[in-house]
């Protein structure tokens, strides 16, 4: 069945605008578990545009990748995150070096600027994923400017994690997707990346006994 | 002919000396018979010293011979004229000069090592303005080879054709003159004490027929000096031929001249005092200015 | 040929994985030396195939060309000297009992996995994989850097990974605007992931999309080529890993990350045209030199000094990329290999030191060339190639650089000669420091065991740096030759 | 016959390099066939400077390298022919020094590395007045300079020799930088490096960049040749190196720097230039010279006196060469090839003087192992021999009659006097002035040297060291005495050398002014024709030889047979001790105080009294020092600018991860707007 391409085009924007909000959301948020519950609840609005755009498109290959988010982004990655709070007991972070209403401003710039930039090679996208590849850009950028603006280790994974959703809402809206192949390379890293950060942060703590990366300044000049 | 004269000149500025300071002083020989007497005395030479020691007076006199040999005395055209200029005349003058101060050096007592290092420094002072005042004069006659010099100058009588540069080339080469050969107001050649000898202490430790030599060269540097004077600015009548007549009479106008310049310079160092060391550098800063000056006006003048 | 390649690629995964099982050093010692050889020879094989023009490829994905043999020669070869060195570093650990046979095996693991890594990323003829492939060396040098387990080495480690995951994210979001860009013209396939593809249909693409991709690439692998300001992790990491890590990293990665820039370059030069990417690079280069430069100067650690040089001379290259031209590109790449060369080498004279006294404090150590012949000599050497002193190649490479920005902006070549000064006197400066004068400290000599893997890697690397220094092998310049090419300088190399 | 001599000499130096390493085990052997390599390569090296001076048009030989721009390419001109010459000469003797002097290394010093270095230094530096592509030319330069700094650390576990070495790699760094700078000038026009191209480029230079270039090459080569303010790191680095070294460093490797100037100016430039520039090249030199012996009159290390006698020399060349350049530019082809031709044969003069005087200082350091001339004298009973050499060399670096420093001092003397030939009334005024800082300079250096020699060799010995000295091995006597042979000949047989250096310059200034500059017999130098000036170091010779003996005869006349007496110098009563000798801060404390304002001198006197009375001292310190003028004002700040500098900038590698982070993204965000 054929649904009006603006119709789709306009699913497709909505749902990568709750991406975006999400984001806004993970900034605003202190407590860490409830940035890990937003990361699983992107990484599923995240699928759920994948799988609008497999259906509206017909490149099925999508699917694969759509439920391969679920599965790494949605189910494992917030589990070993989980695991990591628990087991370091740091429900919040009480200290950032930015607070959050500038946060917030400084995040709106950030939309504002990618919109800007993409502006002018949106022209070339397919009608339906028209905006999606200016809010990848700006889930990118602010996902990046989460790992400045928070000093606990936990948050700076989950802002990468941030970086990873919106490449791929970048890969899928722009071009369809990656080639399958490539996917599939693209989660096998991350999974890795993943199980290695978690490594790394246990053995922060333990060092360190603390998982505030603004203390790791022993190396200087 | 300067081996003969040159004792003559020193006897007689020292008995001018005399005069003035109304002595009778001693005869007009004298010189003659110190160094006959100094040949015949034996040589007490110190047991520190090297052959550079006994070398030096030899190699002293031979150096100023040599240089005498190279200027025109009364007549214009010198047989060795080809063999070097006045710069030469100059640096064969610091040849006996280096050794002089070896020599002083080399009997290791302070005397010696003082005068040397003094001697060192009146001689570099005294360099620049020589050269400079003999460019000046080289300049109008357009060489550096002194018989062309002389010959031009006693031709056209360059001092007429142009005084001012040569007036002070001739200041300036008068003062040089003085430092150059040890008389007051730079050194006091009758003086034997430490602190004002130059000249004097670095042959202190000579004696004998090395004395004998040292003193003879320094006379005839001396007299070298004053015939330079004589016959770069004043040439006229020195013999421009070789003929037996204008010869003679060139001999005789040399003496004359030579006599007078002796005179003035005794009348001087009785006039004046000994400067000291660290004021001869202005004394002879006016001889470098002086000689500067004619360089410049002789381009001025000329154009 | 195309098992040569297969070889070339296959060998390190499975030496990596054989020397897990592994149960003796001698073992162990004839497995990595053996590698070692099939390397140098695969290797030798690819790269003669490759110069003598015919086409290496195997499969869709693995193509050798000029730029991956090329890439292929450097890897293997100071790849295979590194393996050596490290039997002879990892050796004297074991033997001084500072780890355990199960974390001695496991190093040559993850080491070999990172050659592998970076073998397969220099050959594979796709974009995305290429990505993915780095990606991998990445997380293998992640495992290798913290290996000593000190605190200092997990600091470097953690701000290794973190800065450079966010590098790699940038770099495929970069990856994903090029596909973006192809995919217009050369529709929704692998094939608009194909080097090869994209190089031939480079002039149709999307300017503006390729612009952005550039700039995300340039971020993105420049993070991990150590390019200011995205440099900052790469003194400690190569500070605190274990030294053949440090040569590893040095040597290689850095290379390879400039290798992908590179490709991207000769993609978008053609569409925008090389006054877009050529500023970029000339900035970001002098802007490394610039900074590697002031911290060489107060540099109290002889490794993280040895680091900053080679951000310096990353810059360098960037530097004769970014003013492109026959000269200019040629300078570059040849500073590519010689820099590779010398700064492994530099790095395992370190390695020696290290192991000798104990502490990377450049006040305790003096006197090496009294001391330690071979480690004190390689590293004046080494120092020397590295200030660009004839008769080694970098000399020649960057005066080739000078040369061709003097052609394109004298400007850049005033500052470049201005900044190559006061880095010579830097290096210069602190090296002879520690080779010349008299020893302070006896410190622990080495088992001649270790001390002959050492010579052996240090001599071989000295050779070729010998043997490539002055003049130009036939081979080596029929891989230059058509590289040139890569890059549109087409014009006749004078 | 050139070709067989070039490639033999190649070779041999290369056999010197890498033999020495196969009888490792045998270090004198090592000795004998690494100097016995360079003795002959400089053998056919004289040869081979001879061939190429009188072959009829240059000679090319090239090897293809397969990099860009580069090709091993030399050229055999009259130019490069001569410099050859110098370096084989000095070559010569040095490496026949060297068995003997090398000798003292054997057991402390790998005396493999130190000949195959040697050996490299010579080969190199034959290399860099060959050189006839630009490229290639750097390299051999910058090999030449890391070699001799190689040679210069030898006894690198002395701090002072390690900042020696430092300090000498850096300027000479420095140098090749702006050398690089003058050959790409040329390069842009030439579209490549070989010289032939530079000589004849495709369009024309810019006048801006000739200028450019000028002063590119002046500070470049100026650095190495050591000149005012460039000069400071050579009167560290010279006296550093083990000495035979020393007198190549001093005597041949600023040579380089002298040809590198006339290759310059005269071959690439074509020898056209406004007269500023030869009035700049005249003032330079006229100020080192000066400077240069000043502050060697205040030296008592002996090699560091030697050094800034370079600086001196340097200067003096240049003033020559200066000369000549001012007279180029007023198309006065003739003065200004006298001009030229004073300066190279000053360059060949200072050339073998001062190899030998620091080979006669490496003996007495050989001898004495002390540096400090207030420690030595009375040397010459000990040292004969080496005295004699010495006092050669020092006659003839004081351009004394019949020397050929004279020779060629003179010869510089008359090409600025002739400046009144010059349309321009400044120039005529400038130049007689550097004739006044050149007669100068030369009593200063006579005054020098009467110290050197008379405080070192005369007297009653001052040490220890001094009075255990013994005579040198005959290898090192039979060096010197090659030396002062050279300086010699150089001196009394004008007529040979002046031909040959008329054939360097005829090419440059489009005249032979040989048959002109030397009389019909050969006998006179005269550089316009005897009416003007001339003189005959042979005759001078012969009636100083003369009139000796007429000295003694007066005497013998006068007083017959001789009685000698020996007796102790007086010592006003007291006998002479060596503490009351005249020492050599002594002797050289007139010039200080007349030149203060130069030497800024600062006094430190500490005077301990009695403690019964205050008007007897119990025991005196006197310290003087004179102000490193120019380290302190020119080369320091730099130095400490960029440290401050760089420690501030610390704070950027704070080692912070957010920092680090924040740099990327800021980039990030930077590089995006911008292409937007």
């Amino acid at each position: 069945m054929a649904i009006h391409p603006d119709l789709g085009s306009q699913l497709v924007n909505f749902c990568s605008a709750l991406l975006l909000l999400t984001c806004f959301a993970i900034i605003a948020q202190r407590r860490l578990s409830a940035c890990v519950d937003l990361f699983a609840l992107q990484s599923v609005f995240l699928a759920v545009t994948a799988a609008l755009v497999a259906f509206l498109t017909g490149a099925y290959h999508i699917y694969i990748a759509a439920a391969l988010t679920i599965v790494i982004k949605v189910m494992i990655l917030p589990r070993i995150l989980k695991a990591v709070i628990e087991r370091l007991n740091v429900t919040r972070e009480l200290v950032l070096n930015i607070n959050i209403p500038s946060s917030l401003l400084i995040c709106g710039a950030l939309v504002i600027l990618a919109f800007y930039i993409t502006q002018p090679i949106i022209s070339l996208g397919f009608l339906l994923t028209q905006d999606s590849l200016a809010i990848a850009l700006a889930i990118v950028l602010i996902g990046f400017f989460t790992m400045i603006a928070r000093k606990k280790a936990v948050t700076q994974v989950i802002g990468f994690l941030v970086i990873e959703n919106g490449l791929f809402l970048g890969a899928t809206a722009a071009a369809y997707g990656m080639p399958l192949i490539v996917e599939l390379g693209v989660f096998f890293d991350i999974l890795v990346a993943g199980l290695i950060i978690g490594v790394y942060t246990h053995r922060l703590q333990d060092t360190f006994d603390s998982v505030d990366t603004s203390k790791l300044t022993g190396l200087k000049e | 002919m300067i081996l003969a004269v040159s004792p003559f000149t020193v006897g007689l500025i020292r008995k001018v000396k005399a005069r003035l300071q109304c002595r009778q002083g001693p005869g007009w020989l004298q010189p003659y018979y110190d160094l006959a007497k100094l040949f015949r005395k034996e040589v007490v030479a110190s047991t520190h010293t090297s052959w550079i020691f006994t070398a030096a007076p030899y190699i002293i006199f031979a150096s100023t011979l040599a240089a005498v040999l190279l200027v025109p005395i009364f007549l214009s055209k010198v047989p060795l004229n080809f063999a070097g200029d006045v710069i030469t005349v100059v640096y064969l003058l610091a040849l006996g000069t280096f050794f002089l101060i070896l020599a002083g050096l080399d009997a290791g007592s302070a005397f010696g090592g003082m005068g040397s290092s003094r001697e060192a420094i009146v001689a570099a002072l005294t360099e620049p303005a020589m050269i400079l005042s003999i460019f000046a004069v080289g300049l109008t006659a357009g060489s550096t080879n002194l018989s062309t010099i002389v010959h031009k100058t006693a031709l056209l009588q360059g001092i007429v054709t142009d005084p001012p540069p040569h007036l002070m080339a001739l200041a300036a080469l008068f003062i040089v003159t003085l430092a150059e050969t040890g008389r007051v107001p730079v050194d006091n050649p009758a003086t034997h004490l430490e602190l004002t000898m130059i000249h004097e202490a670095m042959i202190l430790e000579y004696s004998g027929r090395y004395l004998a030599l040292v003193e003879w060269a320094s006379a005839m540097k001396l007299l070298l000096f004053l015939t330079l004077i004589s016959n770069i600015f004043a040439p006229w009548g020195i013999a421009t031929e070789p003929k037996p007549v204008w010869m003679a009479f060139g001999v005789a106008v040399w003496l004359f001249k030579i006599c007078g310049l002796a005179v003035l310079i005794g009348v001087i160092e009785s006039m004046f005092a000994k400067l000291r060391l660290f004021r001869v550098t202005d004394f002879l800063g006016v001889a470098f200015i002086l000689s500067l000056l004619a360089i410049i006006f002789f381009y001025i003048l000329r154009g | 040929m195309e098992s040569a390649l297969i070889i070339l690629i296959a060998a390190p995964l499975v030496a990596g994985l054989a020397s897990l099982v592994v149960r003796t050093r001698e073992v162990m010692e004839r497995l990595q030396v053996g590698h070692a050889v099939v390397l140098w020879a695969a290797m030798a094989a690819v790269v003669s195939g490759v110069a003598a023009g015919d086409d290496v490829s195997f499969g869709t994905f693995l193509h050798a060309d000029p730029l991956s043999a090329f890439m292929d020669l450097i890897l293997a070869f100071v790849g295979a000297t590194a393996l050596l060195y490290a039997l002879g570093y990892m050796g004297e650990e074991l033997v001084r009992g500072h780890l355990s046979f199960q974390r001695y095996g496991r190093f040559f693991c993850f080491f070999n996995l990172y050659l592998f890594a970076m073998l397969l990323a220099a050959n594979l003829d796709n974009i995305a994989l290429m990505w993915i492939a780095i990606e991998g060396s990445t997380l293998s040098a992640a495992l290798l850097i913290n290996f000593e387990r000190t605190k200092t080495a997990l600091e470097a480690g953690w701000k290794y990974i973190i800065l450079s995951f966010v590098g790699i994210a940038l770099a495929l979001f970069g990856t994903v605007l090029v596909y973006y860009a192809s995919e217009h013209v050369l529709g929704v396939r692998m094939e608009a992931l194909k080097w090869s593809e994209l190089h031939r249909v480079a002039s149709d693409l999307n300017p503006t999309a390729l612009k952005l991709a550039f700039i995300f690439i340039v971020i993105g692998y420049g993070t991990k080529a150590g390019i200011a300001p995205m440099h900052t992790w790469l003194p400690d990491a190569h500070a605190e890993a274990p030294t053949p890590v440090s040569a590893l990293l040095s040597a290689l990665m850095l290379n390879l990350a400039l290798y992908a820039i590179l490709r991207l370059k000769s993609i978008v030069d053609p569409a925008v045209g090389t006054d877009f990417t050529g500023p970029i690079l000339l900035g970001l280069g002098l802007l490394s030199i610039t900074t590697a430069t002031i911290f060489m100067l107060i540099q109290r650690d002889y490794k993280r000094l040895f680091a900053y040089s080679s951000i310096e001379h990353i810059g360098i290259v960037l530097v004769g990329f970014g003013v492109g031209g026959p000269v200019g590109v040629f300078g570059g790449l040849f500073h590519m290999i010689n820099h590779s060369l010398a700064k492994s080498t530099a790095f395992y004279a370190a390695g020696l030191v290290l192991l000798r006294y104990g502490h990377k404090n450049m006040e305790g150590v003096t006197g090496l060339l009294r001391q330690m012949p071979l480690g004190g000599g390689a590293m004046l050497l080494a120092a020397l190639a590295l200030a660009g002193m004839p008769p080694f190649g970098l000399f020649v490479s960057e005066f080739l650089i000078a040369t061709g920005a003097y052609d394109e902006r004298p400007w850049v070549a005033y500052a470049f000669l201005v900044l190559l000064v006061v880095a010579f006197a830097a290096l210069v400066y602190q090296v002879f420091r520690m080779v010349l004068g008299e020893p302070k400290e006896t410190g622990v000599p080495m088992t001649p065991a270790g001390n002959r893997y050492a010579a052996v890697s240090l001599m071989a690397n000295l050779v070729a740096m010998g043997y490539i220094g002055l003049h130009m092998p036939g081979f080596l310049r029929a891989l230059f030759i058509p590289m040139t090419h890569v890059f549109h300088a087409m014009a006749e190399i004078p | 016959m050139v070709q067989s001599s070039l490639s033999s000499v190649i070779v041999l130096y290369g056999a010197g390099i890498f033999l020495p390493f196969v009888f490792y085990r045998n270090p004198h052997l090592q000795n004998l066939v690494a100097h016995g390599a360079a003795m002959a390569a400089s053998a056919a090296g004289v040869v081979l400077g001879l061939a190429g001076l009188w072959a009829p048009e240059p000679l090319t030989f090239s090897v293809p390298s397969n990099l860009p721009l580069l090709t091993f390419q030399v050229r055999l001109d009259s130019l490069a022919s001569f410099f050859v010459l110098i370096i084989s000469l000095a070559g010569l003797a040095v490496s026949q020094f060297a068995i003997g002097y090398v000798k003292e290394f054997e057991g402390r010093r790998s005396i493999g590395a130190l000949g195959g270095l040697y050996n490299a230094f010579l080969l190199s530096m034959t290399l860099v007045v060959l050189a006839d592509d630009g490229f290639f030319f750097l390299i051999v330069w910058e090999i030449m300079s890391l070699v001799s700094f190689f040679l210069v650390v030898t006894e690198h576990e002395k701090p002072e020799t390690r900042y020696a070495g430092f300090f000498y790699l850096i300027m000479t760094h420095v140098g090749t930088a702006f050398i690089i700078v003058t050959y790409l000038i040329f390069y842009q026009q030439a579209g490549s490096f070989s010289f032939e191209a530079f000589r004849h480029p495709a369009a024309p230079l810019p006048e801006g960049f000739r200028t450019l270039a000028f002063a590119a090459a002046l500070i470049g080569f100026g650095t190495k040749a050591g000149i005012v303010p460039l000069h400071v790191w050579l009167p560290y680095a010279h006296p550093a190196a083990p000495s035979h070294v020393s007198a190549l460093m001093s005597g041949v490797m600023i040579k380089t720097a002298i040809y590198g100037l006339i290759r310059v100016y005269f071959d690439f430039l074509g020898g056209t230039f406004p007269w500023a520039w030869g009035f700049i090249i005249l003032a330079i030199g006229a100020v080192s010279a000066l400077l240069g012996v000043m502050y060697a009159l205040m030296e008592h290390d002996l090699k560091s006196l030697l050094a800034y006698h370079s600086v001196e020399n340097i200067g003096i060349i240049l003033m020559g060469i200066g000369a000549g350049m001012i007279f180029q530019s007023y198309g006065l082809s003739n003065l200004a090839a006298l001009g030229l031709l004073a300066g190279l044969y000053h360059t060949i003069n200072h050339a073998m003087f001062k190899g030998l005087l620091f080979l006669g200082a490496g003996s007495t350091l050989y001898a004495t192992h002390t540096r400090n001339m207030e420690e030595y004298g009375g040397l010459i009973r000990k040292m004969p021999w080496t005295a004699v050499f010495f006092l050669i060399g020092a006659v003839s670096i004081s351009a004394l009659p019949p020397s050929n420093g004279f020779v060629s001092e003179w010869l510089t003397f008359q090409s600025l006097f002739l400046s009144f030939q010059i349309p321009d009334v400044l120039m005529k005024i400038m130049l007689p002035i550097g004739a006044a800082m050149l007669a100068l300079t030369g009593v200063l250096a006579l005054a020098c040297f009467a110290k050197a020699f008379g405080i070192s060799f005369l007297a009653m010995p001052r040490s220890v060291h001094a009075r255990e000295a013994r005579e040198v091995p005959w290898a090192m006597r039979i060096g010197m005495a090659e030396m002062a042979l050279f300086c010699i000949v150089l001196g009394i047989a004008p007529m040979l050398v002046i031909p040959m250096i008329d054939r360097v310059t005829a090419p440059y200034t489009g005249v032979s002014i040989a048959g002109r500059v030397l009389s019909e017999n050969g006998l006179a130098v005269m550089p316009m024709g005897v009416g003007f000036a001339s003189i005959s170091t042979p005759v001078l010779g012969l009636l100083l030889a003369i009139l000796i003996p007429v000295g003694l005869l007066a005497a013998v006349a006068v007083g017959k047979k001789i009685r000698k007496r020996y007796y102790h110098t007086w010592g006003c009563g007291i006998n002479l001790k060596p503490r009351m000798e005249y020492t050599a801060t002594g002797f050289a404390q007139p010039i200080k105080q007349v030149f203060s304002m130069i030497y800024r001198p600062t006094v430190k006197l500490e005077t301990e009294m009695l403690e019964e009375s205050h008007y007897f001292a119990k025991r005196m310190r006197f310290e003087t020092h004179i102000e490193p003028v120019f380290q302190e004002y020119l080369y320091d700040p730099v130095v400490r600018v960029l440290n401050h500098f760089a420690d501030r900038l610390r704070v950027v590698q704070a080692g912070s991860l957010h920092l680090y982070l924040t740099y990327i993204f800021i980039t990030l965000i930077i590089l995006l707007l911008w292409v937007r």
